[in-house]
């Protein structure tokens, strides 16, 4: 069962672990990023791809259940504007193990960072707004899934 | 026989054009992404600046990502947009 | 900051979750364990030995602390009689990066599933109990972190 | 002089031997955890039988985990069980 979310809405990460967990597997792994806390940082605005976001996050879902034996996969990603602390993104994986359900919930956060359309702008105190620029970091280790199970 | 193509930008790509998208007719000749780029570029100084530096861009045709030697053929929409950064 | 439980209550995720992402590191990882479904499976009899099994839970979230940079880490195992779908076990780790957060998440499981001392038996519908074996895929698991980081 | 050790037994190991610990006087000439399970061998045939396999048997002194060379020194508590299986 894959489900994605792409909204303005907060989610509830517990909510849902459970309807994965609920899906039968032993296992289920999650991941949630949130915006990080700096003094000077007022808001982070999303901006994504409507036409292309939720099939570009369907498809990296569909490439992780064909790696590992799933029973759930749940893809939530937020867009708008973002104060600190705000969840922006869930990952949960379920399986009946638990490496399996750990490396799909981390093949996809490393897949979704670099090929999911989505983009970071930091609004400052001062008044400045800054686009967040690509990691070396992440690239890395969404290319080292290559040819990997 | 030229046909019609909708650009769409997204971040700092539409900030700088100052405008969400573009509709153009692509002229013959130009069959690929960066071939199109080169285009633009000459024909309008506010591409050639957004443009300047192609490793800082990336592109989708139809919605699915694609390098810039990436045929055009009949998609509808190109997208032009910086490295994604979300998660 | 280091949370270790070990009780017969359950636990929720979501909450545990949100402890962690409160602490302002960017990234939080989980993975939740349950007893899975078997139509033969009346119970799952979670044995410990309490004088040793907080040590060496704390152990094993120290060794993670150590090796990467973390801002929280909880881990939270019943004891006692638990059912079919019932949450068994919770670690939940906290960083400003996920790779970190993800890779102590997986860590700590791997070790606890080698070194902390609990055990499961199994009570099944025609009475009959089996005491779960040890698993190779595990004792694996926990030997490939030997060295790295 | 014999020092008194505490044994505790848990999962089958407990179960087969039909109760949760010992306490034993621990006999000159023992100094190891594996020379200490041989003379309990020796001594009762009760031991022997559960402790047959000693492949399937791990330890902890005084709450860490040890192999059976492990010197017994002055610790108070060895623990006998099977290997662990909790997450």
């Amino acid at each position: 069962m894959i489900t994605i979310s792409v909204s303005q809405k907060d989610f509830d990460s517990g909510a849902e672990i459970r309807k994965i967990a609920d899906l039968g597997g032993g296992a289920v792994a999650s991941f949630t990023g949130q915006v990080r806390g700096d003094a000077d940082l007022v808001a982070l605005e999303l901006e994504h791809y409507p036409a292309m976001t939720e099939q570009a996050l369907r498809t990296i879902a569909d490439d992780a259940a064909e790696k590992w034996a799933l029973h759930g996969i749940t893809i939530i990603h937020r867009v708008g504007r973002l104060q600190v602390n705000d969840q922006i993104v869930l990952v949960c994986t379920g399986s009946d193990h638990r490496q399996a359900a750990i490396s799909a919930c981390s093949f996809i956060m490393d897949k979704l960072k670099t090929v999911a359309p989505f983009w970071k702008k930091e609004i400052w105190k001062d008044g400045s707004e800054t686009w967040v620029e690509e990691r070396q970091s992440d690239l890395d280790a969404a290319a080292e899934w290559k040819g990997r199970a | 026989m030229a046909g019609e193509l909708d650009i769409v930008y997204f971040a700092w790509v539409k900030e700088r054009l100052g405008r969400p998208e573009d509709r153009i007719a692509v002229p013959d000749g130009v069959s690929t992404v960066g071939g199109l780029i080169d285009y633009l570029c000459q024909q309008d100084a506010s591409y050639d600046q957004v443009f300047a530096d192609r490793s800082r861009l990336r592109f989708a045709l139809d919605q699915q990502l694609v390098h810039a030697d990436a045929k055009l053929d009949n998609s509808r929409e190109l997208a032009i947009f910086p490295p994604v950064t979300g998660g």
